[in-house]
């Protein structure tokens, strides 16, 4: 096979992506072994968070073997691929490969499984089902963020949610059914028209002489590269599929339009996950009904998998609708990122996760800013205005993930000490436990976007590439940072500050294995906002090559 | 007799014969009754076989005879081993009515 | 000649049904064994009107005389010979009935319907030459150890097969056999077994073994 | 000299240093050790900056690692640089309009420049695109003053802190804040972007948090917390999105005048004559936004409300973060940012004039009619951050700076003065018996002035040195407070501002004034405390088991509990001790508010303008008339107070003077123009209808479009049912039913009876053969 020159294969001949997706599957048959040896559940608990170090460790290797710098052929190199031809008859290959883009939330996903492992300690029914969910949860996300085959992408997309509706059907809250079957209808219900879409997409292909279901490919006919095998933009190639289906004689002959339905199917699918604002409204009930690890999962990764969705397929495949349409997402960002602070701020006299739950709308409404910046018409924006907002984008999206993890580990062992998520039910606890005050503290101020903490420089670059391209919304987005500050702060008020509530007068501080579960989580986002240029450095080639195609007019 | 008697005669007497026993079979309560009714269908098969042979086959005509003998023996088998079994259920389950054995009810 | 042969066909017939329909419809069962031997002396006779006497004569020996007096046996040591008052049929015997009958319609209405005459084979050549040697004994027995030697053998493996297993499986377990229930004890049993049915209908396996 | 400028990283380097020590090691178990880790860091701090403040004051630089004179740096750097050139003909010009006469911004003369940096290093940072972030420090000669005002301040505050918070059970964590707190305010003034500067300003905005809400278990404490962060936070908002603006003009963030750094000269025209939204100029959009900022920050007119609620914090706190460093940091921005302010030919600075005139006005008002010895300092201090402003307004940037610096070392000095004062009436049996029952309101009472009295002769160094601040502030002639604020008036007055000129004078007589109300009341007449009038706690703390038990004990016991309040007296002894070391931090302080003004004396005698040379800035000479007004009207604001206040107060519970003269005006003096109480039903009502209106939303709209798209689907399956039983297609429910139903059924078949399956095979067999003989023949 005549290999691209943006794909670039393991250096060292090693499958890394493919031993990565199996550690975490192995360790789902280790814990059937350990249920078919009778082992007891302290093995596993520990067996399990020992053995989500192994795909910690070949991330890092391949972190390791990752070129950050690498562009080539107008965009970010794809590295350590995988590519080998699985089903013939219709071009599907398995194909693996990690670019600036992918492996910041890899890095993700493998720090905070282990985060969620040790917060489900706790867990006394079925344990062992619980941790193998854990694992096959972390494996369909790495296969996600790996998977550059749409075939393999949606087969990981959808199968994400299983783990996740069965965590939160089975080991929630009083109201898990009600949230999990909302959760997991919401997004079956948008990707449909994602599926429906590449079915077309692999028929237009197909009759443009180059059947593919490859992203990459695909991404690069979106953007007008040059892709071996066939020529045109996938827009002519569009086009032409519905041109020749007769379908253009009804709806008319405008290329635009066939891209925006395209782009809307995409959005739709991505926008519920990243819970963009009207579809946000499952994203409170399965947060707050959903067992601490599933919400430290659900929070930190999984809503991380719509706005990778978004840049990996929406970006570059339909560039002029994304374009077009920004202004939209830009309306739309501005009132989740408004939704969630006030949202948020509502819950202050209620449930402790609902909280938590409404500041991740907001802080992935700057996410969706951030997408809707980077699209948005070149009026006066420069490539690396563009770029910051990705990076910004990327940032925000890590530094979320972290803390809001964090967050959520924090609330539920509060949760196992006082058996509440009233928030009126607490206060002054800082008195009988004050290095928990202090974690807390610092966590949500991480999350609140402190500078010096990971999130302010998401915060920051997102602002700044989105004024260059959206200025009325970005300001009016900065009444999400005050409200959810507000809103944040009530919350650690009610729970730490004022007199000692009687009931808690015993209340235990934070024990050393939770206070050392979370220490690696905050120096992180301090390192990362002290020098943010680990992340940044990775995702900032690829993202800026994926932005020049924006700073042309498109439609 | 084969000028007298046209095949088809024997072969529905035959039929008539092996569905009485398919009916005994099905519907005797009877352990030892649905080993009768398959004994009756035994022997509408041979009925057919040594009818058969005779009017259609070739002189020494004994291949149907033949299979007569085989299933002969094959159902005095079936029957030994049949009422054996009958004989082990009845110790076990105090009964040799077939319907109430139903261990296999879904 | 033929008349006679007729006849005799009808009245063999009649038996051989006759007594078939008595087997499954008897309310007591020995007596149904009994209608048994009786059909199967009426297919004896057949096989006679068909010239296969060896045949007849072991119908005779192995069905009458061994399966039909181990059908007996096998009643008595079941122990519930009368029956009377007792339901003999399922309770769905009516489907049965209607399979049946159903498969002799199958049957019988094509013969019925697509014969071209009766199927009388053609009389030999030589009609009035001495008659053929029927084929008796001996051609069976040549038969038997060339042309069908292999499932001879065959055969007789699964004659002793059988044997040893209708012993397996008829065999008390040995710790049962060890000992002998006294009549009050397997009075006791039947009682218990009895009580336990009433109760529970559609008496389970490990009820029972449990209780002992 | 070279080790101060190249190690000057380390000067905020060494109080974060000690703030992780006392967090993250046993020394926080210690009071004692983590109060001396931070002061001796602090002190190590101190002597780099003030060594730094020498080395730039000799006109040393640091050019690729060497140390070189800043006149042959600029030469050397002539060919590689174009800022060069500007800060050669800064310094040989004599155009700089400021001090001369006309209002130089609405002339737009626009050549203010900043002295040569002293010393610039910068790592990169992040990657953006194409381009790179570079942080790092960027050392000029004003910001070398900063620090050394910055570090010389908080060692004597930390110093102050250590005898002051003796008795506080979470003293260590009281000085890892406070040493985070300056690490912060020193990273920002010596940050070479403002990115840096943000961020830095942003931490010291969680110190703050962080220390208004020490004493976390009254409501009246975190309520100020929250309050502060959040009235701050808007306008930080405000000016991150300066920040963004500018960084997509100007492609930069740092400071400096090179190509591609904010002061570019190009860079500023073009910001100025360009226009962005609304018409307005860039210069005057982005020149606003960063105004934003310090509004919040150092409390100006419409975000004032913070501050005097931020005086919940211990008296430390107090002077340090919202008297000395921390809000001053708004001014020092705007002097930071003054040549993108003065961008847009005056705009901006007239906002900037305008609202600082009006709060230095404003507050000093609020002021005169005040119990509360800290919230009147605390208004005071609005009054003066509010001069400050109008100064950087009118283009007087080094009287601003100037006034920044002496400001600083006075109004600690009061503060930390007003602290004893609070600690020793807390000792006396009167407080105690009243901190058994309620606290918080012990304190408060403790705080009122008109419960003092006669303090002369009880704390005379206390006396004696808060006299000393007393009239640094009311501006008497050799005291900092008069060079400075005369500075201001003679901007205000040679650019014939007259408006703002006058209303700065009528602050500076009501700061006289309100001062010597305070002082009056304080040190002389007799002692009031024996029937105090007592604060009445709106919100009394629930009390405890533990502290009730805490009641049968001697006072010893009392220290040992966990309700924290600062401000308990550790020492069993007679009333009115003074600790040493807090007599040494007022000492030094008071040195300080002796001499700071000779730094900058508007004469042209050695060592006169020598912060005006040191900030290549244009001397501005003495004016006598106004110097003559400000004496005249300082003099006069002392001689009102001492003479309305000289026989006033014989008991705690009179009436005040001005009350009984003007009692409607005075009550509303006395709350505050009833501002927070508008914020209150406005803002703050607003917010909660907004929050319930979202939350209504998502719950009775949008989720009630998610549901009845539900029910939709429900009725059309519905519908389908009564039409049709056989398109019963209801949804997966229907579907499971279903499938459950037709199991159901299906299972009757299987009987578990042989003869039942038997039939079914020749049923079958029966079936087929019909098939097979009549339909497929």
């Amino acid at each position: 096979m005549n290999v691209p020159s943006y794909l670039a294969f393991s250096p060292d001949g090693v499958p890394w992506l493919t031993l990565l997706l199996l550690s975490t599957l192995a360790g789902v048959l280790l814990v059937g072994l350990a249920g078919w040896l009778r082992l007891p559940d302290r093995v596993v608990r520990l067996g399990v968070t020992a053995w989500m170090g192994v795909p910690l460790a070949l991330a890092a290797v391949i972190w390791s073997r990752f070129n950050p710098g690498a562009t080539a052929a107008g965009q970010g190199t794809v590295q350590l691929v995988e590519l080998i031809p699985w089903i013939k008859a219709i071009h599907v290959d398995y194909f693996l490969g990690v670019d600036g883009l992918s492996l910041p939330l890899i890095l993700l996903t493998v720090v905070m499984a282990p985060v969620a492992a040790i917060a489900s300690w706790g867990v006394t029914d079925r344990p062992k089902a619980h941790f193998a969910l854990l694992l096959v949860l972390e494996a369909a996300m790495l296969g996600y963020f790996m998977a550059l085959d749409f075939f393999f992408f949606f087969i990981f997309w959808e199968f994400s949610l299983v783990p996740a509706f069965f965590l939160i059907q089975s080991w929630g809250r009083k109201n898990r059914r009600y949230a999990a079957f909302k959760f997991f209808i919401y997004t079956m219900a948008g990707s449909i028209g994602l599926l429906l879409l590449f079915q077309v997409l692999y028929l237009a292909t197909r009759q443009a002489g180059l059947p593919t279901w490859n992203l990459i490919d695909l991404g690069r006919l979106g953007r007008s590269l040059p892709v071996e095998g066939v020529t045109g933009s996938l827009r002519d190639i569009l086009f032409a599929y519905m041109e020749k289906v007769g379908i253009t004689q009804t709806l008319g002959r405008f290329p635009l339009l066939y891209t925006s339905i395209a782009f809307w199917a995409i959005f739709v699918a991505f926008a519920i996950k990243l819970a963009v604002w009207p579809f946000h409204t499952w994203l409170p009930d399965a947060y707050a009904e959903a067992p601490t690890a599933g919400s430290i999962l659900l929070s930190a990764v999984m809503s991380k998998m719509g706005a990778y969705g978004m840049l990996r397929i929406m970006l570059p495949l339909v560039p002029d609708a994304a374009q077009y349409f920004a202004p939209v997402l830009g309306g739309l960002a501005l009132v989740g990122i408004t939704a969630g602070a006030f949202g948020a701020l509502a819950n202050t006299g209620g449930d402790i996760k609902r909280l938590i739950g409404y500041t991740s709308i907001n802080h992935m409404g700057y996410v969706m800013l951030a997408i809707a910046a980077v699209a948005a018409l070149p009026d006066g924006a420069t490539q690396d205005s563009r770029a910051s907002a990705l990076n910004g984008a990327m940032m925000q999206m890590v530094a979320h993930g972290l803390s809001t993890g964090a967050l959520f580990f924090l609330a539920g062992a509060l949760y196992t000490r006082t058996k509440s998520w009233e928030l009126m039910d607490f206060g002054g606890l800082r008195v009988a436990a004050p290095t928990f005050a202090g974690v807390m503290g610092a966590v949500m101020f991480a999350n609140l976007g402190l500078p010096g903490m990971a999130g302010f420089v998401g915060e920051f670059f997102i602002f700044r590439g989105a004024w260059a391209t959206l200025p009325l919304f970005t300001n009016l987005a900065v009444i999400g940072l005050i409200v959810t500050a507000l809103a944040l702060l009530l919350m650690y008020q009610r729970i730490f500050l004022g007199p000692l509530n009687e009931d808690w007068q015993k209340i235990a501080d934070l024990r050393p294995s939770e206070l050392w579960t979370i220490m690696p989580l905050l120096a992180l986002l301090l390192a990362l906002g002290v020098y943010p240029m680990p992340i940044l450095s990775l995702a900032n080639a690829t993202a800026t090559q994926l932005v020049a195609v924006f700073q042309h007019v498109l439609s | 007799m084969t000028q007298a008697i046209p095949l088809e005669a024997v072969l529905v007497l035959a039929a008539a014969l092996f569905c009485i026993g398919l009916f005994g079979a099905l519907s005797r309560r009877n352990m030892v009754g649905v080993l009768m009714g398959v004994e009756l269908m035994l022997n509408a098969v041979n009925i057919n076989m040594v009818a058969i042979g005779r009017y259609l086959e070739p002189y020494p005509y004994v291949a149907g005879q033949t299979f007569t003998i085989f299933i002969i023996t094959v159902a005095a088998a079936e029957a030994a081993v049949g009422l054996a079994m009958i004989i082990a259920i009845y110790r076990t389950w105090l009964t040799s009515n077939v319907d109430s054995v139903d261990s296999l009810k879904g | 000649m033929a008349t006679v042969v007729q006849i005799v066909f009808g009245l063999i017939a009649a038996l051989i049904v006759g007594a078939a329909v008595m087997v499954v419809t008897a309310r007591n069962v020995i007596h149904a064994a009994l209608w048994l031997i009786a059909s199967f002396f009426g297919v004896a006779a057949l096989y006679m009107l068909l010239e296969a006497e060896f045949i007849a004569v072991v119908q005779i020996l192995v069905y009458v005389g061994a399966i039909a007096i181990l059908i007996l046996f096998a009643i008595m040591l079941t122990r519930q010979v009368t029956g009377e008052g007792v339901r003999q049929l399922t309770e769905r015997w009516w489907v049965s009935l209607l399979v049946a009958v159903s498969l002799f319609a199958a049957v019988l209405v094509p013969t019925l319907l697509n014969h071209k005459g009766w199927n009388l084979p053609a009389l030999p050549a030589t009609a009035n030459a001495t008659p053929e040697l029927l084929s008796g004994p001996a051609e069976l027995g040549r038969g038997f150890v060339y042309e069908f030697l292999l499932q001879f053998q065959v055969a007789g493996v699964l004659l002793t097969v059988a044997l040893i297993g209708a012993i397996v499986i008829a065999f008390e377990e040995r710790s049962r056999r060890r000992r002998v229930l006294t009549l009050a004890e397997e009075h006791a049993l039947n009682q218990d077994a009895a009580r336990r049915q009433t109760a529970e209908p559609g008496l389970k396996i490990t009820a029972v073994t449990d209780g002992e | 000299m070279a080790f101060f400028l190249t190690y000057a990283w380390l000067i905020p380097a060494l109080p974060l240093l000690g703030c992780a020590l006392i967090t993250f090691t046993p020394l926080r178990r210690s009071k004692l050790a983590s109060g001396w880790t931070a002061i001796a860091l602090m002190l190590c701090a101190t002597v780099l900056a003030v060594g730094l403040l020498a080395a730039t004051a000799q006109g040393l630089a640091l050019r690729d690692g060497q140390v070189v004179p800043l006149a042959a740096a600029a030469g050397h750097g002539e060919a590689t640089a174009p800022a060069t050139g500007e800060g050669h003909g800064e310094a040989t010009t004599p155009a700089t309009g400021e001090g001369h006469g006309e209002a130089a911004p609405a002339e737009g003369h626009g050549t203010f420049a900043f002295p040569e940096p002293n010393v610039v290093q910068r790592f990169a940072w992040a990657p953006i695109g194409e381009s790179v972030f570079a942080m790092g420090v960027y050392i000029d000669t004003p910001v070398a003053a900063m620090l050394a005002m910055v570090t010389i301040t908080a060692t004597c505050i930390h110093l102050f802190s250590l005898g002051y918070m003796a008795a506080n059970p979470r003293q260590s964590r009281f000085f890892s804040f406070i040493s985070l707190f300056t690490a912060a305010m020193l990273l920002m003034t010596m940050a070479d972007n403002l990115l840096l500067f943000f961020m830095a300003w942003e931490v010291m905005g969680l110190c703050s948090y962080l220390l208004i809400g020490f004493l976390f278990e009254r409501p009246q404490a975190y309520r100020a917390a929250v309050k502060a962060f959040i009235t701050t936070r808007i306008g930080d908002v405000l000016m991150l999105l300066g920040l963004v603006y500018l960084y997509t003009q100007a492609g930069s963030l740092a400071f400096g005048t090179g190509a591609g750094e904010i002061f570019n000269p190009e860079l500023l025209k073009r910001l100025g004559s360009e226009s962005g939204f609304f018409g307005v100029s860039h210069a005057t959009g982005i020149g606003l936004l960063l105004f934003a900022g310090t509004v919040g920050k150092s409390a100006q007119f419409p975000l004032h409300v913070w501050l005097p609620d931020a005086m919940e914090g211990p008296t430390p706190v107090s002077a340090l973060i919202h008297a000395a460093t921390m809000v001053s940091a708004g001014v020092f921005l705007i002097a930071r940012t003054f040549p993108i302010l003065q961008a847009d030919n005056g705009t901006t600075l007239a906002a900037v004039t305008l609202i600082g005139a009006f709060t230095a006005l404003f507050a000093a008002t609020i002021a005169v009619a005040q119990y509360d010895i800290k919230r009147i300092l605390a208004y005071s201090t609005l009054s003066q951050l509010g001069f400050m402003v109008a100064a950087i307004g009118l283009g007087g940037w080094v009287a601003g700076m100037f006034h920044l610096l002496t400001h600083a070392f006075f109004k600690a000095l009061l503060f930390l003065g007003s602290g004893s004062i609070i600690h020793g009436m807390e000792a006396t049996p009167q407080m105690k018996a009243l901190h058994h029952q309620d606290e918080y309101a012990a304190q408060q009472t403790a705080q009122d002035i008109r419960n003092m009295g006669g303090l002369r002769t009880r704390m005379p160094w206390t006396f004696w040195t808060y006299t000393l601040g007393y009239l640094a502030l009311a501006g008497i002639v050799p005291f900092a407070g008069f060079w400075s604020k005369d500075e201001i008036l003679a901007h205000a007055f040679v650019g014939a501002n007259w408006v703002v000129f006058g209303v700065l004078t009528l602050a500076a007589f009501l700061t006289a004034f309100y001062m010597t109300r305070q002082w009056r009341l304080v040190f002389f007449g007799e002692f009031r405390g024996g029937q105090p009038v007592v604060f009445q706690n709106p919100e009394p703390a629930p009390r405890t088991a533990h502290h009730s038990h805490a009641d049968h004990h001697t006072h010893h016991d009392d220290h040992h509990d966990t309700h924290g309040h600062d401000d308990h007296h550790s020492n069993t002894g007679p009333n009115w001790q003074e600790h040493p070391s807090m007599i040494a931090a007022l000492v030094v302080l008071a040195s300080f508010a002796v001499t700071a003004g000779f730094f900058n004396l508007p004469f042209a005698i050695p060592g006169g303008h020598w912060l005006s040379s040191l900030w290549r800035q244009e001397a501005a000479p003495l004016n006598f008339i106004v110097a003559g007004v400000s004496l005249l009207v300082a003099l006069g604001g002392i001689a009102a107070g001492w003479s309305l206040y000289g026989g006033a107060f014989a008991g705690a519970h009179d009436t005040d003077p001005l009350n009984r003269q003007a009692p409607a005006l005075f009550r509303l003096l006395n709350e505050k123009y009833r501002i927070d109480e508008l914020y209150a039903a406005s803002f703050g009502r607003l917010t909660a209808i907004l929050a319930l209106a979202w939350a209504w939303m998502d719950h009775a709209i949008l989720d009630g479009v998610v549901n009845s798209i539900g029910r939709l689907t429900l009725f059309i399956g519905q519908l389908n049912f009564i039409v049709d039983d056989t398109l019963l297609n209801d949804g997966p429910d229907a579907l499971a039913s279903g499938t459950l139903a037709t199991g159901k059924r299906t299972r009757r078949l299987q009987t578990g009876k042989a003869q039942d399956y038997l039939s079914y095979v020749f049923g079958g067999a029966v079936i087929l053969a019909l098939v097979y003989l009549y339909v497929l023949k």
